[in-house]
């Protein structure tokens, strides 16, 4: 089982789905994927189809429109699955906040697993955040038993508010 | 009886790195009809900017596009500056020019490599986004940020460029140049890359004139207009001349981009070197009062903005009319009778923002 | 014996074409400027998909996708073997037919495209592949794989035209632009991914395998080139194997007509006239 | 010419790739990098400029209560704050912040100090 | 059993059967006569084939070649009447010229022909007659429920009664022709054949299918028109004695005299004309408006198979002659063209049609190619073509009537639908062009066997892979279903008569590609080696060990060093892998374990709808996902159909031009 945690932290294939961002987060996500970041070092490659990924990249808060495809797009994706949201749009809504159109960040939507801030992230930022995942990606494979549960249920994770000072 | 084949073309797609759909209808491989969808995008930023102050809305403004970010601060301050009459020092001027022509280089790099991508030549979408590195570094350590700069504001600038700075920019500018010269002529000259772009969703001067195109778009269907030359900030100083391409297909709207990449950094080494001394920011005071109306040329084409107040900390009405929102009725034209391999190519060519378009 | 050695052929060629497509993506990636994967990336990939949790839409896509695998093993072995060229053409072209049925089984828009493409892409690469049969016929005697052991020349000096038009259909067997249109890593402009769109998790991995058993069958048809001493023709199979590489990274895609149309009259034409040139 | 793209893939593979190995180096930010925003909270006066100015909404200050919240996860990083802040408790740190996977408001319960009449 | 009790059962029986049908107008009758003629006839086929051994059995009845004569000139007369009718000019001028022809050569010729066998019965004409009897005869039983389900507007039982008349009738007359020697006679079955295919095409009585009888008919009388003077030429150069189909076969005159060439080029064009081959390919086509038993009859086991078997018939004396070639080519052609064609169309019957055509062109470039192993093929084709081609009309057929539409793409998600008929047609379509079925195996020894002429093979090559497309592509379409289709869907129930008539072809088809090397050894050598003295004289006895006992898996040959000249079929490796193919996913696939997964529609998936099949398109409203074939219009439409026709012509006009030169 181990060769098989290797492989799933070693190769996250990631889908991208651009929920309402302004762009700036959607091209510092491509950025990663060019010779300067290289995010395939990590085996993460885009992918286009949600059936084979691994990951899902959430840029931009969710909106009315882009609820449902957000949706759409993470049940379709197989077990083991982690959601990273990429942004401040989509970990809360940013700027946006006060928009008729925005219903908040990507958890509105979908179970986030990995929250990176910035407007936009950098480039590292979201290497970190996809490295972060794929541990994730592992960690899920291991607690539920495979096959993994059928039901894609729980779109109204509350974020959580803790003390720190 | 033709058999026909329904497409939905996003809003996930991976060729668009933003969610448009496009309801193709498709026969053999031959687009018959091609029907789009927004809203995908639509965050209400306009109704959004009237509930806030207007200095916050500087920042919000720099968020309807993450890629003419600073294109849309400059329009926005400049709107209020002339609200507020204020008259902005020449030196922050000729830094606005200086941030924007970077925008734009980095936007048609930016373009340009998902283009590449389009027709399916990875290694030039790398090479292109190599470069553009560059640009974005010169962006983050004058501006404060890869993408968003939040360096314009009103009444000039938040940034000053010190003399080092200056010159290491038109050093680095040069070294732009140099690696963007490597791929120009591929962009130009390449076989396989003209097979896939010449003579492909061409588009004839008098429809881009009729359905309005704007931009790149419209320059490379041999029409003369870019919204710089209406000389706002220093252009009227920079003998400024458009890119004109006569074939108005995929090509010649790729040929224009190369030709202003080109342009953009010769206009920034010039700024670079001509750049006046002085303050960079005038401070303001007053309420906003009145309407004003601009026009300014972004990276995509030109861009509308409209802001009415009041005597009032917020604006009635903000209103951005964004060049991608001009140039989808020429898209649209492009597309029926294309084929399907066209269709990311072609879609690509107008560079749709998206998040301007629906903001 | 020898039967020792084809099963360690059917399942070395796995192995080995994994290991061949972990080397193309590092040096694609370096021909990019990029650092790259590892080399085991591609191993990694297949058993996070095994492990991965599944979909089907019917039980037909599923039996469509192991036909496919199975009789690229099929085609391997008859080449592992010797056996007659034009009868390793038709398993091919079954194992390819497979995949597009699997295709077809889901009525996904995408997978329908990348079938029907597939299709032509058996259409524009397996005439080159049968006139291969033909030249290996006319050069030792016989249909046989085996006859190119038999002669002293090696079969590219006699068909060099033939070998052209070889290289040139590598590039759809490979999936590799200019020629990459049904599905393939990277061909996400229009059809997402294409064919195996709606495949998911171990059936996605199985299509995998089945590509990497495709690239090692692929080097063996550049290898019957040049069989004499062996390491010529591993040589002039990985030559290839990077001509390709660096083909992949300078061309655009090329369109579906495109493809046809070129594989057809130059496949046609470079290996009809070689074969009467060589006839005459 | 007929393979344009040639000369440049065959400079790439020949040359050392270009990427920064990023985990495992680091490259620092440019000085005036806008990373993150960090706060020093012992010399707030709770004037709550830095929430007015905030258009993201990231800063909540309850005079009453003495809270300060600041939510990491909605500040854009525009600096607006520190530009309004008296005090200069706030900073920008070209630094990023790392991912998490849960997100947490850094709260702050201050002390209503004395207070500074003159310069409000 | 005598010959003459064998006679009775083959040509008689299926004669009172058709009039029994015509006269007594009962179901139940129709069905207990027709299935016992059917046993009969199948029954009557195995003794044949036990009973005919390596020399020819010749039977002569003197006593009727006036019977035949007037039942001939019977058949011209009618013909003329339609033309007059129908206002034809071109079928009149047709009939009169063959009817002058006819009177001309029995009254002003008046050939000698009392020493020319009637009847000459040797394994090939066993090998069709295997086809004929037991595949005709499914097909009949096929046509019994068939036909209550076909709509036959008014007076359906009368109406019944005539096409039964018919189509039974046309099986005798097929046997008839598989046996006829005396050029006469030949000629007889010939005629009547077409006759035969006019009723059939013109019986549902539309607009359409009188226009496309009448189309048969004329492109037929040419072929008529062909033979007519083929025996002219015969009997005035070589009197009453070449009158004999054997006789022209074995005559080996063929080098000496160009009249004798001539004719034999008449009679091949004769035989293009019954086998559709481009440009006459169009009749073909307009038979699709026949019912569907009509049209597995005339494709898979008599009328198409009739004037390839002339073909066939007369390789030995074209053998080695330029003629040959240019057969070869012009077939090679028609195989390209037709399987273009079938690319472009969406009508299923026409592409089975086409798919007719094309693989008929290759028989006749088989026979072209004129070596033992191409002639073997080209018997084999026969055989595997008429079942393949048989069961998939009949499954289309069924098809029709359950989704109300012959159009490829009414078709989609038939699996789910059908699931049985699936399978049927599935095996079908396998069975035309993979490995390890006999179509496949057919064509690859056509393949190795062309190898003498570098244009054939381009020709061959081409058109084989357009093969895979078309076959693909709409098998494609059948399989497409969309996510729980299979739950939701109620499959469609089949009548007995279906079962029994598909089931029995489809196992057979599958049994007889397993028992490949026993059809090539018991049925398909034998047939060559007593007709084909090129099979034993210029044989390097390699060829057909190769063709033979290289279909086996032989490790042993295959892995040393061994060369054959003609390459091995390792029909046991590919059997091996057909049947993990079935294995394999039935041990590794647990359906119960696995999530059924909505399609990917760029995630604008809709749950509303009937079928998750609906995306939000513009304006949120839910737009349906439609798939559509490629049919490639853009290039091929009725432009290509015209020049196609045209190079065709212009290669027949080039074969003649060979010919007489």
């Amino acid at each position: 089982m181990n060769l098989v945690h290797l492989a799933q932290a070693k190769s996250p294939w990631v889908l991208h789905y651009d929920a309402s961002s302004c762009n700036g987060c959607d091209i510092e996500t491509v950025a990663c994927l060019t010779p300067l970041y290289d995010i395939e070092r990590f085996g993460a490659v885009p992918i286009g189809s949600p059936k084979h990924a691994d990951m899902l990249l959430v840029t931009g808060n969710v909106n009315h429109k882009s609820k449902r495809v957000l949706r759409n797009i993470y049940d379709q994706m197989t077990e083991p699955k982690v959601v990273v949201a990429i942004g401040i749009c989509a970990t809360s809504s940013g700027v946006f906040h006060q928009s008729y159109n925005v219903l908040g960040g990507a958890d509105q939507a979908v179970p986030v697993d990995v929250y990176i801030s910035g407007c936009p992230p950098r480039p590292e930022a979201i290497i970190d955040a996809i490295i972060m995942g794929a541990e994730k990606l592992k960690k899920k494979w291991k607690e539920e038993e495979h096959p993994v549960k059928r039901s894609n249920q729980g779109s109204d994770t509350e974020r959580s508010t803790a003390d720190v000072g | 009886m033709p058999s026909r084949t329904v497409i939905p073309f996003g809003p996930q797609h991976p060729v668009f790195p933003e969610p448009l759909q496009l309801t193709l209808t498709v026969e053999d491989e031959k687009v018959v009809e091609a029907v789009p969808s927004l809203g995908y995008v639509h965050r209400g930023l306009e109704k959004g900017a009237e509930l806030n102050d207007f200095v916050k809305n500087i920042y919000l403004a720099e968020r309807v596009c993450g890629i003419c970010s600073f294109m849309h601060s400059w329009t926005y301050c400049s709107c209020i500056e002339e609200l507020l009459n204020i008259e902005v020092p020449p030196r922050a001027e000729y830094l606005r020019l200086i941030f924007a022509e970077l925008s734009r280089v980095h936007s048609h790099l930016l373009w340009l490599g998902l283009y590449a991508d389009a027709f399916g030549l990875e290694s030039l979408f790398m090479q292109c986004w190599r470069v553009r590195e560059r640009s974005l570094d010169m962006q983050e350590a004058a501006g404060g940020g890869r993408v968003i700069l939040s360096a314009c504001t009103i009444g000039g600038m938040r940034r000053n460029l010190d003399e080092d700075m200056r010159r290491a920019f038109i050093k680095e500018v040069a070294e732009i140049r140099r690696d963007f010269e490597r791929l120009v002529p591929v962009f130009l000259n390449d076989y396989s890359i003209k097979k896939r772009t010449v003579g492909v969703g061409v588009l004839s001067k008098e429809d881009a004139q009729s359905l309005g195109a704007v931009g790149p778009t419209l320059r490379a269907s041999g029409v003369r207009s870019d919204a710089r030359m209406l000389g706002y900030g220093p252009y009227k100083e920079m003998d400024f001349e458009p890119v004109v391409e006569e074939d108005g297909d995929c090509y010649a709207r790729g040929v224009v981009r190369v030709k202003e990449v080109l342009q953009a950094l010769d206009l920034i080494t010039r700024a670079l070197e001509r750049l006046p001394e002085g303050e960079i920011k005038v401070n303001f005071r007053g309420r906003l009062k009145g309407e004003v109306f601009k026009r300014m040329e972004q990276p995509r084409g030109e861009m509308l903005y409209y802001v009415r107040a009041s005597r009032n900390k917020n604006l009635d009405r903000f209103r951005i009319r964004t060049p991608t929102f001009a140039n989808i009725p020429p898209l649209l034209k492009m597309l029926p009778g294309c084929d399907l391999s066209d269709v990311p190519v072609i879609t690509l060519s107008i560079d749709p923002c998206i998040s301007c378009t629906e903001r | 014996m020898s039967w020792a050695l084809v099963g360690i052929g059917v399942l070395g060629a796995p192995l080995l074409g994994g290991l061949l497509f972990g080397i193309d993506r590092k040096i694609t990636a370096r021909l990019q400027g990029r650092k790259g994967p590892p080399i085991v990336q591609p191993f990694y990939d297949v058993i996070k998909l095994l492990a991965k949790d599944s979909t089907y839409t019917n039980r037909r896509q599923v039996f469509y996708l192991y036909s496919h695998l199975l009789w690229m093993l099929v085609a391997l072995v008859i080449l592992l073997t010797r056996q007659d060229f034009l009868v390793f053409v038709f398993a091919l072209t079954f194992s390819e037919v497979s995949l597009a049925l699997a295709g077809f089984a889901t009525k996904s828009p995408y997978s329908h495209v990348g079938s029907n493409r597939e299709l032509l892409q058996i259409l524009a690469s397996e005439p080159v592949l049968v006139f291969m049969a033909f030249a290996l016929y006319l050069a030792t005697g016989s249909f046989l794989t085996g006859g190119v052991f038999l002669i002293d020349e090696p079969l590219l000096f006699s068909y060099p035209l033939l070998f052209l038009a070889v290289l040139l259909v590598l590039t759809i067997l490979m999936r590799k632009s200019p020629f990459d249109i049904s599905s393939s890593a990277h061909a996400h402009q229009e059809i997402v991914r294409g064919i195996s769109t709606e495949f998911s998790g171990k059936y996605l991995a199985l299509l995998e395998i089945a590509h990497w058993v495709e690239l090692i069958i692929i080097l063996i048809i550049v290898f019957l080139f040049w069989v004499k001493p062996w390491w010529a023709g591993v040589l002039l199979a990985l030559g290839a194997y990077f001509l390709e590489l660096l083909i992949d990274n300078t061309y655009a895609r090329l369109k579906l007509g495109t493809m046809v149309r070129t594989t057809w009259a130059w496949g046609f034409g470079l290996s009809l006239v070689n074969i009467l040139y060589f006839t005459l | 010419m007929f393979q344009a793209m040639m000369p440049t893939v065959l400079k790439n593979l020949f040359n050392r790739p270009v990427t920064r190995e990023y985990p495992y180096t680091y490259r620092e930010p440019f000085k005036s990098a806008r990373g993150r925003l960090v706060l020093d909270m012992r010399e707030c006066i709770m004037c709550t400029a830095c929430e007015k100015r905030c258009p993201a909404g990231a800063i909540e200050i309850k005079r009453k209560e003495g809270l300060y919240k600041f939510d990491p996860y909605s500040c854009v990083v525009c600096g607006a704050c520190v530009e309004a802040c008296p005090e200069k408790c706030l900073e920008i740190d070209s630094d990023w912040r790392r991912p998490v996977g849960e997100m947490k408001t850094e709260v702050w319960h201050i002390e209503p100090r004395r207070k500074k009449a003159d310069t409000a | 059993m005598t010959w003459n009790q064998f006679l009775l059962v083959a040509l008689a029986l299926p004669l009172v059967v058709a009039l029994l049908n015509y006269l007594v107008r009962l179901p139940q009758i129709r069905k207990g006569s027709i299935i016992v003629m059917a046993l009969a006839l199948i029954a009557s086929a195995v003794w044949l084939h036990t009973r005919v051994g390596d020399n020819a059995v010749v039977l002569s009845f003197p006593w009727a070649d006036l019977t035949i004569l007037i039942l001939d000139l019977a058949i011209l007369a009618y013909i003329t009447y339609v033309g007059i009718e129908r206002r034809h000019p071109y079928i009149i001028a047709l009939a009169v010229l063959q009817l002058a022809g006819l009177l001309y050569i029995e009254l002003g010729l008046r050939p000698d022909v009392s020493e020319v066998p009637s009847l000459v019965i040797d394994r090939l004409s066993v090998v069709m007659y295997l086809v004929v009897a037991v595949i005709g005869s499914i097909i009949c039983v096929y046509a019994l429920q068939y036909m209550e389900e076909h709509d036959d507007r008014a007076h359906p039982e009368e109406r019944k009664g005539r096409f039964f008349l018919w189509f039974v009738l046309f099986l005798g007359i097929m046997n008839g022709l598989i046996f006829a020697n005396n050029l006469f006679w030949l000629y007889f079955f010939w005629e009547a054949t077409t006759l035969c295919s006019f009723q059939l095409i013109g019986h549902d009585d539309t607009r359409e299918s009188r226009d496309n009888a009448l189309l048969a008919l004329f492109l037929n009388s040419i072929g008529g028109l062909a033979m007519i003077a083929a025996i002219f030429l015969l009997v005035n150069t070589f009197g009453g004695a070449a009158a004999s189909l054997s006789a022209v076969v074995n005559s080996g005159l063929a080098v000496l005299s160009t009249s004798f060439l001539i004719a034999l080029a008449f009679l091949v064009i004769g035989g293009f004309t019954k086998a559709a081959q481009l440009p006459f390919q169009n009749w073909l086509l307009g038979a699709m408006v026949a019912p569907t038993p009509v049209s597995a009859l005339l494709h898979s086991s008599t009328m198409v198979k009739a004037g390839v078997y002339l073909i066939l018939r007369l390789a030995p004396a074209y053998s080695g002659l330029p003629l040959s070639t240019a057969i070869a080519i012009f077939g090679g052609f028609t195989f390209l063209a037709a399987s273009l064609l079938a690319v472009a169309d969406d009508n299923a019957k026409r592409v089975l049609a086409y798919s007719t055509v094309a693989n008929l062109g290759l028989i006749v470039a088989c026979c072209g190619i004129n070596t033992s192993l191409a002639v073997n093929a080209a018997v084999l084709l026969i055989v595997f073509h008429a079942v393949c081609k048989a069961l998939l009309f009949m499954g289309v057929g069924v098809i029709e009537h359950n989704v109300g539409s012959r159009n490829i793409e009414n078709m989609e998600g038939l699996a789910a639908r059908m699931p049985a008929m699936m399978l049927v047609v599935s095996i079908g379509v396998f069975g035309m062009f993979l490995p390890p079925f006999g179509v496949l195996f057919a064509k690859w020894a056509a393949m190795e066997a062309s190898i003498r002429e570098p244009l054939l093979v381009a020709l061959l090559v081409a058109g084989s892979t357009l093969t895979a497309l078309f076959w693909t592509k709409w098998l494609g379409r059948m399989l497409s279903t969309y996510p729980r289709e299979e739950e939701e869907v109620q499959p469609v129930s089949m009548p007995g008569y279906y079962v029994t008539s598909l089931g029995t072809l489809a196992l057979g088809l599958v049994l007889l590609s397993l028992g490949l090397p026993a059809v090539v050894n018991g049925l398909v050598l034998p047939s060559t080696m007593t007709w084909y003295p090129p099979a034993i004289q210029g044989m390097s006895g390699l060829n057909l060990a190769a063709f033979s006992w290289a279909n086996y898996y032989n490790p042993e040959i295959i892995l040393g060093n061994a060369v054959v000249p003609e390459g091995l079929f390792p029909l046991g490796l590919l059997f091996i892998g057909l049947l993990l193919m079935l294995v394999i996913p039935m041990a590794f696939f647990e359906p119960e374990k696995e999530r059924v997964g909505d399609i990917y529609l760029s995630g604008e998936n809709l749950d509303e709808g009937p079928l998750p099949l609906y995306f939000a398109g513009a304006m949120e409203s839910p737009s349906k996902v439609s798939l559509g074939g490629y049919y490639f219009r853009g290039v091929l439409n009725d432009r290509t159909v015209l020049s196609l026709n045209i190079v065709a012509a212009a290669l027949m006009v080039m074969m003649i031009g060979v010919v007489a030169s």
